[in-house]
């Protein structure tokens, strides 16, 4: 069990730092939250187990519904954006500042 | 007593409407006029209701007379209360009569487009300054002690000289930073009054918070927070700075206002709320206080000497005539003698702050006259003024004298009472303060002189005019106002008599 | 018993109705009517106090002590507005009506073209008002009132001239050492307060010996009370206004810097004689200041060119003489000598003015000369103020100088006998600077041009009948109060302990009667001092001319010394002066605009800014600097919270 | 689970059927009948907002097993959330017009926002929450960019987007580990729980943080500027305003439902925060020159000063945190209603300047905005003193003042800013190029509302006690 919390913290972590250590593309940090949401998800389905319950597996549905939402959103947002300045590299992301 | 009428609402409320009307109705153009002679006859008539007020009121009485109760916040222990007592009244007194000063002489210093802004302006603060002296709720008071701020910042900031913003910036953050002391500390009062098992809109009535038993820490940490907001106000040394500024760069009405009765609202404060909620603390303190009085006085009166802004130098002036208020009102901590003797120093402060109020309006006034004729405050621009203005001279030399504290004038009787009192404390006290007579003269004649005296050397100087008749009128009343409080200064002794030995009951009575 | 009120409120009321008058209505009234009134109401202000002091002579009055109303109600103390008539104070009123009037009337002459005509009887009556109401007081309040109220009238009237810059600059110098003196004259009416619970003569004098228990609180009211007579009665060091003052018009260096209000000081200390008596240690204090006046300033008086200031400096002395008699206890002697000064000055600066007006305006004694044919009156009225003030016997100035003399050296208070033999040789100098001034100005050569020297005339009447009026008091009031003053005329007003009685004394062993103090003086040196000082004038300024540069050659140190008037001037031009203002300017400059302002008030709001301006910077607009501060923060507080942080 | 309770849900169920239509509307009809979506939203969320408060009553009823609750709390947020759509809806009806935005789309995500914060006040266990919370976000990310023509609008909401992703993995991730700990996702489950491992302490304060983060508050603030000053007038006001109630309640739903027995724990780490938020929103906003950016530095300030509130709500109550909350949400309101006044074809109000001299202009306008500048910087009468007066009485009470005071002098140097945009407007002389105040950027009724809501600031500060009586009513 506890492995199984360790692995997720790990991903947790990955995720967290995938979100600052990357400075390059956005897309990473879209991968960077994915798996923040599936670190979480992770614990949900290790608990549910845990406690024999299933509203924790039936939570993780959920959040990869939202996880599907966001991606969508996020996409399509990154499109915007490569429209607009014809690159998604984050450090041209800084007209907004100060 | 049964009063049907609501009188000190009416008071503080008339004026705020009227010049909400007002400002409202100024895109009338056929209006002008009209509105004009709405704001004077409005002034007038809360002067009259005031004297009313001051013909029925009982001077020997310590407790708020006209009060009124409505519920306004009573979920958080709040209440729209008012009341006049000995200490409110002659200063809302003095609001009214030198807001009708100002409106008198307005017309003189302001373009015709902007006067009826200018008066609307003045009518508001003037009622939210008389709110001030009438609430006896603490967070009513504190609502008005900062609203009036609003009218004021603008006022300076719409009409003020070049570096009004410099001025008005440094006098808000000032104050306002005083006042979140006071507020912090009208807090904690109110839940030790909470704890002491008051309840409901007595929370935070002035009168409750005046009787609370509070431990001798909490005291002086209340004393210093409560000190500073007033402090500020007054303004005492070292947080006076930003008084020259706002009152140099002040329009004419907006020195003789905040000269006259913004800096009374902090030498009322203390007599309000720092000496009966904290008398041990500020027995403690007193001679921390008296010492920055009386180097309000002496150092501030050095300042003032080498200014050569006429308007930095009669606010320099008020600073250390204000010192005189501190030392009054703390030295009563130090007398050694019968306690009962302690009002003097009470009344000389109030005394002081009133005659004050007339004096350096009249002041302001004197300047405005000079500057609405040359539009500029430079001592060195003037010379041999009194050449060719024989009756402003007149009044200015009149002001001056009052300034330097001359036997019958009303400058004269706060301080002359205030010495009195200081030396029961201490001599060294009393030989201090007294230097102001000295300096007082140096700095206020030194600038007669440079401005009125003299030959005429400048053609501008030549060619002016004297004092018109809204401007003689304006003097005319204020010299009155001066001479009849210091040839016969007892009836507004008696006004506060009753007050006055309260308070000193309060604050000493357990000594 | 007759009641004196309506008669008080007569005196004091009309010469302030008369200013009032002029001064608001003068424009109106026109220079006829505004003269006619002020002096109307002077002239029966002047009636009515002859009428109370022939009472009190009479013995038909009784000192009357009564409040008017009360001025203010505080901690327990009634401060009254009120009159004291007893015959120290109705005496004086009657000097200072009498001369007050003939300077009324003296200025319709004098202050004829001026166009602030108006103005002038406004001030005069209104200095009249303030002048009553300081002798009239019945407390402290009410004394201080009249004492301030003199000083500034004595402000306007010596800038009366305000485009002047030597006026505008001698009256602000005369408030403000009028005002060094009110720092010490406030501090003792505090602590006469403060040690009595009263500011009311009667009740503060009752307790006066109570006081005197603590000696610290009777010296401390007593130097306080005498810093401000010093000031107004021009003692050295806070003597160098009133030369100065000269600067104002004749008739105001008449009226107010020679007969009344240098006075006050001296009244002012004979009507506290129950405090002072209790304080050894202020009479001799008065006592060594009133010698070194006399001397130091007769001496200075000797060198001046000025006729005005010649005057204005021999004021200094004569004032000095009756400090001296103060801090003897010879109170009345003082307030006698008091008495004669003010007709004889008075005569001395009228006539003066009238020499000046003659001349055009010339003030120089060295352009003046052999007046005497051209100006008969003014110089007869001259030469009687001279012969008075020198002490010629007989004249009134002799009897209340030879009455100081004689008292000072009875005193026994600790440096009467260094005072008496100044005193004494002050004669001498007296006469010097008298005589030198009726020579160079009535004998010697006419030295004024010759367009002027054509042109000079007698003064006119309403300036001459003053000067006539005024010589009569100058001869006589000395031989007719001598007695009176000797046998304890002012009764209960001044008070002496036993031991310093000196008066009572020279009564007892010494006087008997004015005519025979006349025979007596010529066996007494007094009148050979005096004699020796007119030969000496007469040698150096009419039988040999150069004698005063040789003396000048052989000892030009002491003359520098003298020009410099020993260097007080000088003193506070360089160091006071200056050391005020660098004090004020780095109050000004370091303390608000560097330091509370600079650092404190500027300092904090650059502070703010900067941070500010940081934490702009900060907002770099890169994401993942955005979540590298979130994450780190989110570190920051797990480890506060689970590592740092103590629960409960 | 009966048909009755579902009743109570009508608000939230007409609404999501409304948005839905919306939506359609805008795709089938929107070319024809100009204003169809404008008057479908305007309507739905009037009729949403009357629904909401009719679900208002003395008792307090769960639906959906529990996890959905209603009761006075729910029921006045909700039409104080509908309120403040309609007006912002009312307000932006021209203005989307000149920045030509996609209609239907701007309201149907809007009113999908509004959904989300509905349930979110209403929620009463994490998956609800969590559900709320994206369901609220994720059409405000997309709102941003519904503009024909981007610019950096775009690059505010991938900030957004980036930020508040993260926030919701923080949130998620701490709602795992609060289940491992209690095994139950209901607010109920948590606050039995007498012994806190130190899983769940690590739960709860992610979850703590994530909320914090969604609120802006300080270190999490950092994509607040970004994002207002990013998007467009009339999208800045409704991130402005609505998301601050929701998130008040969903945090007063967490903190008091769960973890309000162990407040010990968490109130340090939300004072911590609150002051952190009230020093560095009001000093970073001195620098600003674009009044958006100055606002959501502001923003942070007063966020500061809710967190604050909240920090001493387990003693205090949460009427004064409320009581801000909506209090703020309408000075916001006010603020850039104000600010889109000044707008025009091809010019927007941003930087302060832009303001400069406007009381010769406008001086209406410059009045009100005037009072909004007073009332956000807390002075009274107007009505923001008596929102921090609130949260300072009760700090004070609870033994904080000298963080009171602390907090308190930041939001006196905060008053510089405000008062410098009175200062632009009023003390100085207008610039060359003339104010865009025109008519035509807002309708009548928009106009004539802003006039009530800018107004309201100062009738509110003279009788206050009209919003503390509606809070306080909030909790019985």
């Amino acid at each position: 069990m506890l492995q199984y919390l360790i692995f997720s913290a790990i991903l947790f972590a990955i995720g967290l730092s995938g979100l600052f250590i990357n400075r390059k593309n956005i897309i990473v940090l879209l991968m960077s939250i994915e798996i923040i949401l599936l670190a979480a998800n992770t614990n949900l389905v290790i608990f549910a187990k845990y406690w024999g319950d299933i509203t924790g597996q039936a939570f993780v549905f959920f959040v990869m519904t939202v996880a599907a939402a966001e991606a969508a959103i996020g996409l399509a947002l990154v499109v915007l954006v490569f429209r607009d300045k014809q690159t998604i590299n984050i450090q041209d992301l800084d007209q907004l500042k100060g | 007593m049964n009063y049907s009428l609501p009188l000190l609402s009416i008071i503080i409320w008339l004026p705020v409407f009227s010049g909400g009307m007002i400002i409202l109705a100024t895109k009338l153009q056929g209006l002008s006029i009209a509105l004009r002679y709405l704001a004077i006859i409005v002034e007038l008539l809360t002067l009259m209701i005031l004297s009313y007020v001051v013909w029925q009121f009982h001077g020997d009485m310590w407790q708020m007379q006209f009060a009124e109760h409505y519920k306004w916040l009573p979920n958080l222990g709040i209440e729209y209360a008012l009341g006049v007592d000995g200490f409110s009244l002659p200063l809302a007194f003095l609001t009214a009569f030198m807001t009708l000063l100002v409106l008198i002489i307005a017309p003189t210093q302001v373009a015709p487009k902007d006067i009826n802004p200018f008066y609307a302006i003045f009518l508001i603060m003037q009622g939210l300054m008389t709110g001030v002296f009438f609430a006896t709720d603490a967070i009513l008071f504190y609502v008005f002690f900062e609203a009036m701020m609003i009218p004021m910042f603008i006022l300076i900031g719409l009409w003020g000289g070049e570096n009004r913003v410099y001025a008005t910036f440094k006098f808000i953050l000032y104050t306002f930073i005083g006042s979140l002391f006071l507020l912090v500390a009208l807090l904690y009062l109110h839940f030790v009054a909470i704890n002491a098992g008051y309840t409901g809109v007595q929370t935070f009535a002035i009168d409750t918070l005046q009787h609370l038993t509070l431990s001798t820490t909490e005291q002086k940490y209340l004393f210093w927070a409560m000190l500073f907001a007033f402090a500020v106000k007054v303004p005492m040394w070292p947080v006076h700075t930003w008084l020259p500024d706002a009152h140099t760069e002040a329009p004419t009405g907006g020195s003789v206002i905040l000269a006259a009765i913004t800096l009374k609202i902090g030498g009322y404060g203390m007599l309000r709320f720092l000496l009966p909620m904290v008398p041990e603390a500020c027995a403690a303190f007193a001679t921390t206080i008296i010492v920055l009085s009386l180097i309000a006085i002496v150092y501030i009166g050095l300042v003032a000497i080498v200014q050569n802004d006429m308007k930095k130098l009669i606010a320099y002036s008020s600073i250390a005539h204000m010192g005189f208020v501190t030392l009054g009102i703390f030295a009563i901590f130090q007398i050694h003698s019968a306690t009962n003797t302690a009002g003097m120093g009470i009344d000389g402060a109030m005394i002081q702050m009133i005659s004050h109020g007339f004096i350096s309006g009249g002041l302001f006034l004197c300047v405005g006259v000079l500057y609405s004729r040359l539009h500029t405050r430079k001592i060195s621009d003037y010379g041999g003024v009194a050449n060719t203005m024989p009756v402003f001279a007149a009044f200015f030399m009149l002001f001056a004298l009052a300034n330097v504290g001359l036997p019958g004038t009303s400058g004269f009787v706060g301080e002359f009472l205030i010495i009195l009192t200081s030396f029961k404390a201490s001599a060294w006290y009393t030989f201090f303060a007294a230097i102001l007579f000295v300096l007082g003269v140096a700095y206020t004649l030194l600038m007669y002189k440079r401005v009125m005296y003299g030959a005429v050397t400048k053609n501008s100087i030549a060619t002016l005019t004297d004092l018109g008749s809204a401007e003689k009128l304006a003097f005319v009343l204020l010299t009155i106002a001066i001479l009849i409080l210091g040839i016969w200064p007892n009836p507004l002794l008696q006004l506060m008599r009753g007050t006055s030995d309260h308070l000193v009951l309060q604050v000493l009575g357990s000594n | 018993m007759y009641d004196i009120k309506p008669l008080a409120i007569i005196i004091i009321i009309s010469p302030l109705l008369g200013a009032i008058m002029t001064g608001l209505f003068g424009k109106a009234l026109g220079k006829r009517n505004s003269h006619l009134i002020a002096c109307g109401l002077m002239t029966i202000s002047f009636a009515a106090s002859c009428y109370l002091l022939y009472g009190f002579l009479q013995g038909k009055y009784q000192p009357w002590n009564r409040y008017l109303y009360t001025w203010a109600n505080s901690g327990g103390i009634n401060i009254g507005v009120g009159f004291l008539l007893d015959n120290l104070s109705v005496l004086m009123v009657a000097v200072v009506n009498f001369v007050s009037l003939m300077v009324h009337v003296y200025s319709i002459g004098y202050m004829h073209d001026d166009p602030g005509y108006q103005r002038f009887f406004c001030y005069i009556s209104l200095f009249t008002f303030a002048m009553l109401t300081l002798v009239m007081a019945n407390n402290f309040m009410q004394l201080f009132f009249g004492w301030e109220g003199v000083g500034v009238l004595s402000y306007l009237l010596i800038g009366f001239w305000f485009d002047r810059p030597s006026a505008t600059f001698a009256n602000l110098k005369a408030f403000l050492v009028n005002r060094v003196g009110d720092v010490g004259f406030i501090v003792a009416i505090a602590a006469v307060l403060n040690y009595t619970g009263s500011l009311d003569y009667t009740s503060v004098f009752a307790q006066a010996s109570n006081i005197a228990a603590n000696s610290n609180a009777i010296n401390l009211i007593c130097i306080g009370l005498f810093i401000g007579a010093a000031a107004k009665s021009a003692q050295i060091p806070l003597h160098v206004w009133l030369p100065d003052s000269m600067e104002g018009p004749t008739p105001i260096s008449a009226l107010i810097h020679a007969a009344t209000m240098v006075t006050a000081g001296v009244f002012m200390i004979a009507r506290m004689s129950p405090l002072f008596e209790y304080s050894e240690m202020a009479l001799t204090i008065i006592l060594i200041i009133g010698a070194l006046t006399t001397f130091m300033m007769g001496l200075v008086a000797i060198v001046q060119t000025d006729i005005k200031r010649i005057i204005a400096y021999s004021t200094l002395s004569q004032l000095g003489y009756m400090v001296v008699a103060l801090g003897a206890s010879a109170y009345a002697a003082g307030i006698l000598h008091l008495v004669t000064h003010a007709f004889f000055k008075s005569i001395l600066f009228l006539a003066a003015g009238s020499v000046i007006i003659a001349l055009h305006h010339e003030q120089d004694i060295m352009q003046m000369g052999n007046l005497r044919r051209y100006m008969p009156i003014t110089f007869a009225a001259m030469l009687i103020g001279i012969l008075s003030m020198i002490g010629l016997p007989g004249m009134a100035g002799f009897y209340s100088k030879d009455l100081i003399i004689e008292t000072v050296a009875m005193s026994k208070v600790p440096g009467a006998t260094f005072a008496y033999y100044i005193v004494l040789f002050s004669v001498f100098i007296t006469a010097i600077y008298s005589f030198r001034l009726l020579f160079l100005v009535f004998y010697t050569d006419a030295r004024m041009s010759q367009d002027i020297q054509q042109h000079l005339h007698e003064s006119p009447k309403v300036i001459t009948i003053p000067l006539l009026l005024l010589s009569i008091p100058a001869i006589i009031s000395g031989g007719i109060l001598i007695s009176q003053v000797v046998h304890g005329f002012f009764g209960s007003a001044i008070f002496v302990l036993p031991q310093h009685d000196v008066i009572s004394e020279f009564a007892v062993h010494d006087f008997s009667g004015a005519l025979n103090m006349f025979l007596h003086s010529f066996t007494s040196l007094p009148v050979y001092f005096a004699l020796a000082g007119g030969v000496a004038a007469w040698l150096c300024y009419i039988k040999l001319p150069d004698m005063p540069n040789r003396i000048i050659k052989f000892n030009s140190r002491l003359y520098l010394l003298l020009i410099d008037k020993f260097g007080f001037d000088k003193f506070n031009a360089v160091v006071i002066v200056p050391i005020v203002n660098s004090i004020a300017n780095i109050c000004s400059n370091f303390g608000d605009k560097t330091c509370i302002d600079g650092v404190v008030v500027n300092g904090s709001a650059r502070v703010v800014v900067k941070t500010s301006g940081l934490l702009r910077r900060l907002q770099s607009g890169y994401l993942y600097n955005y979540t590298f501060m979130m994450i780190a923060g989110l570190f920051v507080i797990l480890l506060w919270f689970f590592v740092l942080r103590k629960f409960g | 689970m009966g048909k009755a309770n579902l009743i109570l849900m009508l608000p939230e169920i007409f609404l999501a059927c409304m948005a839905l239509l919306v939506l359609m509307v805008g795709v089938f009809w929107e070319h024809k009948l100009r204003y169809i979506t404008y008057r479908l939203s305007i309507f739905t969320v009037f009729v949403t907002g009357i629904f909401a408060i009719g679900t208002y009553s003395e008792s307090m009823q769960a639906v959906i097993n529990n996890s959905y609750l209603m009761d006075n709390f729910s029921a006045i947020l909700k039409f104080i959330l509908c309120i403040l759509m309609l007006c912002i809806f009312l307000y932006s009806k021209v203005y989307i017009d000149i920045r030509k935005f996609l209609h239907a789309e701007f309201f149907a995500l809007s009113l999908f926002s509004l959904l989300g914060m509905m349930v979110l006040t209403s929620a009463a266990d994490f998956l609800t929450m969590f559900l709320g919370l994206e369901l609220f976000v994720l059409p405000l990310y997309a709102t941003i960019v519904m503009v024909k023509h981007q610019g950096r609008y775009a690059e505010a909401a991938i900030k957004y987007f980036i930020i508040g992703s993260l926030g919701a993995g923080l949130l998620l991730y701490g709602i795992s580990l609060v289940y491992g700990a209690t095994g139950s996702f209901d607010f109920s489950a948590v606050s039995g729980v007498q012994d806190l491992q130190h899983i769940l302490q690590l739960g709860m304060i992610l979850i703590l943080l994530g909320i914090a983060l969604e609120f802006g508050a300080v270190p999490f603030h950092m994509w607040l500027p970004d994002v207002y000053e990013g998007s467009a007038t009339a999208v800045t006001m409704l991130i402005g305003t609505l998301p601050k109630i929701a998130i008040f309640a969903i945090a007063y739903r967490v903190l008091s439902l769960a973890f309000g027995d162990v407040a010990l724990y968490w109130q340090q780490v939300i004072l911590i925060l609150g002051l952190l938020s009230v020093i560095i929103g009001n000093i970073a906003a001195i620098a600003q020159y674009n009044i958006k950016r100055m606002l959501a530095y502001s923003t942070i300030g007063h966020v500061g000063f809710i967190l604050l509130g909240i920090a001493v709500a387990p003693q205090q109550g949460y009427l004064a945190p409320l009581f801000y909350t909506i209090i703020y949400a309408f000075m916001a309101l006010a603020a850039f209603a104000l600010i889109m006044r000044l707008t025009a074809q091809g010019f927007e109000a941003e930087n302060i300047e832009d303001f400069r001299g406007l009381n010769r202009h406008a001086p209406w306008l410059a009045f009100l905005m005037l009072l909004t500048m007073f009332a956000l910087a807390g002075v009274p009468p107007l009505v923001g003193f008596y929102a921090k007066f609130l949260i300072l009485q009760n700090m004070v009470a609870n033994g904080l003042s000298w963080a009171a005071i602390l907090a308190l002098i930041f939001a006196v140097i905060g008053t510089f800013y405000y008062l410098r945009v009175v200062k632009v407007m009023y003390f100085e002389e207008p610039s060359a190029h003339p104010h865009a105040v025109a008519v035509a950027n807002m309708s009548f009724v928009g106009r004539s509302i802003v006039f009530i809501n800018a107004l309201a600031l100062l009738a509110l500060g003279v009788i206050p006690g009209l919003i503390v009586d509606i809070c306080l009513k909030a909790f019985r």
